[in-house]
């Protein structure tokens, strides 16, 4: 057993914080009703016991008012607890733009992360204090989901698809990554540490480590090798969509419907091209699911990120 | 319990023949998201007389009415409530929040 | 809803020797028997069974958490453990226990019918389970399973190397028991209600099995599906649950949940059933508000289809179904408060005995009203992002599942073990038990909702020290828990042997079930009912003046 | 009218008992379809062009003669259950065994079809081959189009099954005996039959004109 015995340890993000506020209140709410029934039970049970001289005349075997009453109240404050609640949520899903974005590929058993400027890490994240960090999530094989307690958050990781997850470190330190969805065997073992670091140390320790090239460099290097420049450059004489200022713009589909193009988006589309064809296209793209693995995919992702349209 | 007549077994079967040439003829026109529509009501209309006539749901009690409602309300919510994950996933943001500092480069989300 | 039979008071003597227990004493007569008490009772033996197979296997996971290194067993066979644990548990104990056995038993005997519907499908139920228990068992005797009850893929089609296929063939396979017993007890209660006996004037148990019976059909066929297709796409490779493919593992969870969620009900909504014949009894008062009990039964059927969706708040799935989700969560739990405020009320002027059955009953009431207010933590998606698959949520569903179930099951088992065999269970160890359970019980599980909060994943070999005190603390209330349940397996048989007689009334119970003698003769009534009286026809004021007098 | 089992008070009632169960057990069954058609909802929303491309490579001949068979073989179950009702036992004999027959050829030319789509590679999990950009989304519709029409065949073979039994019992014992039986047993054909008109359009007409 370690030193500290906390029953309820202190959240160390902004959302953290806010998620304890609302825990707080539900627990003294539902601790009233708790409370409350537990009274009524034993104080009925010594006072109507079997025997006792209690005035039992009149027994109601239902109340109208008092039906009601107890379906609206627990109505009206599930209601209150519930937009609470969804507000909440709704923040979990909306990463500030300027957040700092980290790739994170999960794997049986372990979890490889990449910063921007290509720095790896296994089984480790250091992160700065009080910056938004976007984490965007793939697995190799089966479900991992990415907890850290101390920051109240978790994604489930799934195989062919990006999730992300961002979070706010408010207190510098090291604290528990867990995997939360059972992934096989060594399920138990699949943690890892974040490390919160006071910014100028943490630009320290991101320019430190031996030099790679980052994730852009990389991925322009991937777009040129496997052929995807033979097709998407703007000189090309085959007819393919303009990858510059792609991201983020809204991309109209052969089938009429649209879709912003989006990490996942771009993904499908150079692993599943045939999945979601851009208006005006032909479905001649071919699928490079084999050729690639996650970690090129997010290097040509970061690329394709990087060419910004406009003049 | 009332006996149908053969006249009416055999309009029923001839109605099913007449909405299977249908169907199919529909499906070589181009009706755009009207093919799959057509096909789905009229698959409907002909279940629906198979139901009344040949299943004598026409003359049921009411339990076995609702007994024959009951699949199809629950697979309505398997439906509705997994389309509702998957037709909204893509979309991150939610309207009723406001909108975040956008960053010089746009709003990508 | 009192009935007046022509023969309410029979020489005891005689009526024993023609009661169902003494209608051929061959294992012929057992195994062929169409009689839906016997049948009960095969279940009562199956699942007893299974109920100790699947407690070993969570005395080793609890062993294994004394201390944080995986040191007692290995990674894999302690994921084999909760998977065997889970599997039996859910499907060849928690679903069955109450409908198979009491429901099975007490249904006909309290509407007043002499059989169920279809009384050959109701043997034919008992052998598919029987089959669907040889498959698990078969399973085990392999190697196990390492995929969680919850088969999620990838990690069941392609990535485990275990008896993934035998054990979901019987899961499979025992579904169709609980569709062949839902539909059963479905026609039963339309068809074969004794006159008299109006929707309003059925006991609030026979509600609940109704309930549950329209959850089995509609739910389970889901289920069965859906794990033939994980079957399908484990041996060819392909399908539509696989990313590799581009198909969608959250379409497996959809599916499942679809079942799994309702399947929740399916455990507790009969043990509400049992609740609400016993607190009526030993409070010798009618249960308040009965109408209302009767909807939020249905409330909570209906409702619990729509909420599948908050296993999924960190699963990928989209926000907005997220949010519809966690909304409807929230409805859900309204009926369930309305159940508990209701029993409470009924206790107020009413004249109690703390007998057995009781205090089984008044521990449900408990560890269901904890139960059930930390799922509100759970529906709350911004909590759930935080307890979800932590020992929160393992906290939240045994608190249900055996807080509740169990208790209302073992409640259950001894008001009608009377009925059942004859024989009055021994009084004093029977509270013992009761008291045993429950504070083993709380011992074992309060301290995993802490454990939760804190952080502490779910399905984990090995874990920071920083959790052990807690895990020691729930792993000593086990053994107090396991104490607790070897009680009545102990005296329970003993009282079928050598317990006082009992009469066909011990409690003065109001129910159609208690107007036949104990143990009932195999047609169950002499005579066709009559029913006249209200359901829970109880007087407290009277009963405790007389008992002054 | 035969005598109703004891526990039941009237023949009525076991009549109805018995029609009351056999829908709840078709409530039972539709479900048990429901995963494959809410996998083949999602799927076709996501391979949209996959699934138009390869619902042109099933042989639409063959699904429509097969839709007009076993729409007939309807009709001859609803006349078998008519000449029960009136004790007709010979014409309901006869309609039964019509009834079965359509059924076996319609499962002789699901043979034939599945034979077509062998040679054609669109087997997915044996040797499949397709147009590069749809083989994923064609291997999906082709694993639901198996599934389901191999479902609804064994659905077929047992329906089959049980008219030919009923139609053999028939020899000894008069219709009347034989009609909770009857009748229960054709809504389960129908059932058949209906679960039949639903995959015809989502399997073979998904996109004929382009």
């Amino acid at each position: 057993m370690s030193a500290t015995f906390d029953t309820f340890p202190q959240a160390a993000s902004v959302l953290g914080r806010q998620v304890d506020v609302l825990f707080l209140t539900l627990l003294g709410v539902t601790g009233i009703v708790a409370v409350g029934v537990a009274v009524a039970i034993v104080a009925f049970t010594i006072r109507y016991r079997h025997g006792s001289k209690a005035d039992r005349r009149n027994p109601p075997s239902g109340v109208r008012w008092i039906e009601i009453t107890w379906t609206a109240t627990p109505l009206a404050v599930f209601l209150v607890i519930f937009i609470w609640s969804s507000l909440l949520f709704a923040q979990f899903h909306r990463p500030p733009p300027q957040a700092m974005p980290i790739h994170v590929v999960a794997k049986q058993w372990m979890w490889r992360l990449e910063h921007e400027n290509g720095r790896r890490e296994i089984d480790e994240l250091h992160v700065p204090l009080g910056q938004p960090v976007e984490l965007v999530m793939t697995s190799q094989d089966v479900i991992h989901s990415f907890f850290v307690p101390a920051f109240r958050v978790k994604q489930d990781v799934l195989p062919g698809r990006y999730t992300t997850l961002w979070f706010t470190a408010t207190r510098a330190g090291r604290f528990d990554l867990f995997c939360a969805e059972y992934c096989g065997t060594q399920h138990s073992t699949m943690h890892g540490d974040i490390v919160v670091m006071r910014p100028a140390e943490f630009s320290r320790w991101l320019a430190s480590g031996s030099a790679q090239p980052d994730l852009v460099a990389r991925g322009f290097d991937l777009y040129r090798r496997v052929g995807c420049s033979g097709c998407h450059e703007p000189t090309s004489t085959v007819h393919a969509p303009d990858l510059s200022g792609l991201f983020g713009a809204t991309v109209h589909l052969s089938d009429g419907s649209t879709v912003v193009a989006d990490e996942s988006y771009l993904r499908d589309s150079i692993l599943l091209p045939n999945k979601r064809v851009v208006a005006g296209f032909d479905p001649v793209m071919p699928s490079f699911q084999g050729q690639l693995d996650e970690d090129d995919v997010i290097a040509l992702i970061a690329f394709i990120k990087s060419k910004r349209g406009g003049p | 319990m009332a006996i149908p007549t053969v006249k009416a077994l055999l309009s029923v079967w001839l109605g099913l023949l007449v909405l299977l040439g249908l169907t199919t003829a529909s499906a070589y026109l181009d009706l755009g998201v009207g093919n799959g529509v057509a096909n789905l009501v009229i698959a409907i209309i002909k279940v629906s007389l198979i139901a009344l006539f040949y299943m004598h749901l026409r003359h049921a009690t009411a339990t076995v009415r609702l007994a024959a409602g009951a699949a199809l309300l629950f697979l309505f919510f398997l439906a509705f409530l997994s389309f509702g994950d998957f037709l909204t996933r893509s979309r991150n943001s939610t309207p009723w929040r406001a909108p975040q500092t956008t960053s010089a480069t746009g709003d990508t989300y | 809803m009192n009935a007046v039979p022509d023969s309410e008071i029979v020489p005891e003597r005689v009526l024993h020797e023609s009661s169902y227990l003494h209608e051929g004493f061959t294992l012929r007569s057992w195994l062929l028997t169409r009689d839906h008490k016997r049948i009960a009772l095969l279940y009562l033996i199956s699942i007893t069974g299974f109920f100790f197979i699947g407690g070993a296997a969570a005395t080793l996971i609890r062993l294994e958490l004394m201390t944080p290194a995986g040191d007692v067993v290995d990674a894999e066979t302690y994921n084999k453990l909760f998977t065997a644990h889970g599997v039996i548990m859910v499907w060849f104990f928690l679903i069955p226990s109450i409908p198979a056995t009491l429901g099975n038993f007490l249904i006909p005997l309290m509407i007043g019918a002499r059989e169920v519907a279809f009384p050959r499908l109701n043997l034919a139920s008992w052998y598919i389970y029987t089959l669907g228990g040889i498959f698990v068992v078969a399973t085990l005797i392999a190697g196990g399973v390492d995929t969680g009850w919850t088969f999620y893929t990838p990690f069941s089609t392609l990535f485990s190397n275990t008896n993934v296929v035998l054990a979901v063939i019987g899961v499979f396979v025992v579904g169709f028991s609980s569709i062949l017993t839902g539909l059963n007890f479905i026609v039963t209660v339309h068809r074969l209600r004794t006159p008299g006996m109006t929707w309003f004037k059925l006991p609030l148990f026979v509600w609940a099995h109704y309930a549950t019976s329209l959850i089995l059909v509609l739910a389970t066929p889901v289920l069965a599906m859906t794990l033939s297709l994980v079957v399908f796409e484990r041996l060819t490779h392909i399908g539509i649950f696989d990313p590799a493919l581009g198909g969608d593992p959250l379409l497996f969870q959809h599916l499942f949940w679809f079942y799994s969620h309702p399947a929740v009900y399916i455990m507790v909504l009969p043990a509400m059933g049992v609740a609400s014949e016993i607190i009526p009894c030993f409070a010798r008062k009618r249960v308040f508000g009965y109408r209302m009990m009767a909807y939020a039964i249905f409330g909570i059927a209906i409702i619990g289809f729509l909420v599948w969706g908050h296993h999924m708040f960190v699963s990928g799935q989209s926000l907005y179904a997220s949010i519809a989700f966690s909304l409807l969560s929230f409805l859900v739990a309204i009926p369930s408060a309305i159940k508990v405020f209701n029993w409470t009320a009924t206790l107020y002027k009413g004249s109690i005995t703390l007998s057995a059955p009781m205090l089984y009953i008044l521990g449900f009431v408990g560890l269901f009203t904890i139960g059930g207010l930390t799922g509100l933590f759970l529906a709350a998606t911004a909590l759930d992002v935080h307890l979800t698959d932590t020992y929160f949520v393992v906290a939240h569903f045994h608190y249900i599942m055996v807080g509740g179930t169990v208790m209302a099951y073992l409640g259950g088992l001894h008001f009608w073990w009377p009925k059942i065999v004859g024989r009055l269970y021994p009084e004093t160890w029977a509270r013992i038990a009761a008291v045993t359970i429950f504070i083993g019980f709380n011992l074992t599980f309060f301290p995993q909702y802490l454990l939760g909060a804190q952080g502490m994943p779910r399905r984990y070999h090995e874990y920071p020290a920083r959790f052990q005190l807690l895990n020691e603390v729930s792993s000593s209330g086990a053994v107090i828990l396991g104490i607790g349940y070897l009680l009545p397996l102990a005296y329970l048989p003993w009282a079928m042997l050598r317990g006082r007689r009992s009469s066909a009334n011990p409690w003065g119970a109001t129910g159609l079930e208690w107007q036949t003698p104990s143990p009932p003769p195999q047609e169950n009534f002499a005579t066709t009912l009559q029913v006249i009286r209200i359901p829970y026809d109880y007087h407290p004021a009277t009963e405790s003046a007389e008992s002054q007098a | 009218m035969s005598v109703p089992a004891e526990h039941f008070a009237t023949a009525e009632d076991q009549r109805q008992a018995a029609e009351l169960g056999m829908w709840v057990f078709l409530t039972t069954e539709l479900m048990f379809f429901a995963p494959l058609f809410l996998g083949y909802a999602y799927n076709r929303w996501a391979y949209a062009s996959a699934f138009a491309e390869a619902s042109r490579h099933t042989d639409v001949v063959i699904g429509t003669v097969n839709t007009a068979i076993l729409l007939t073989s309807s009709l001859f179950m609803a006349l078998a259950v008519r000449a029960t009702q009136l004790g007709h036992r010979r014409p309901t004999q006869v309609f039964l065994l019509v009834t079965a027959t359509l059924g076996a050829i319609f499962l002789g030319l699901k043979g034939l079809e599945y034979a077509h789509e062998w040679d054609e590679h669109l087997v997915p999990w044996l040797d499949f081959r397709f147009a590069p950009g749809n083989a994923h989304g064609a291997a999906l519709f082709y694993y639901l189009y198996f599934g389901m029409t191999g479902l609804h065949a064994t659905h077929l073979t047992i329906g089959i099954a049980m008219a030919c039994v009923f139609a053999f019992r028939l020899r000894t014992q008069p219709a009347q005996h034989l009609r909770n039986q009857i009748e229960t047993g054709a809504l389960y054909w129908h059932f058949v039959d209906a679960i039949w008109v639903f995959l015809y359009p989502i399997l073979y007409l998904v996109n004929r004109h382009g």
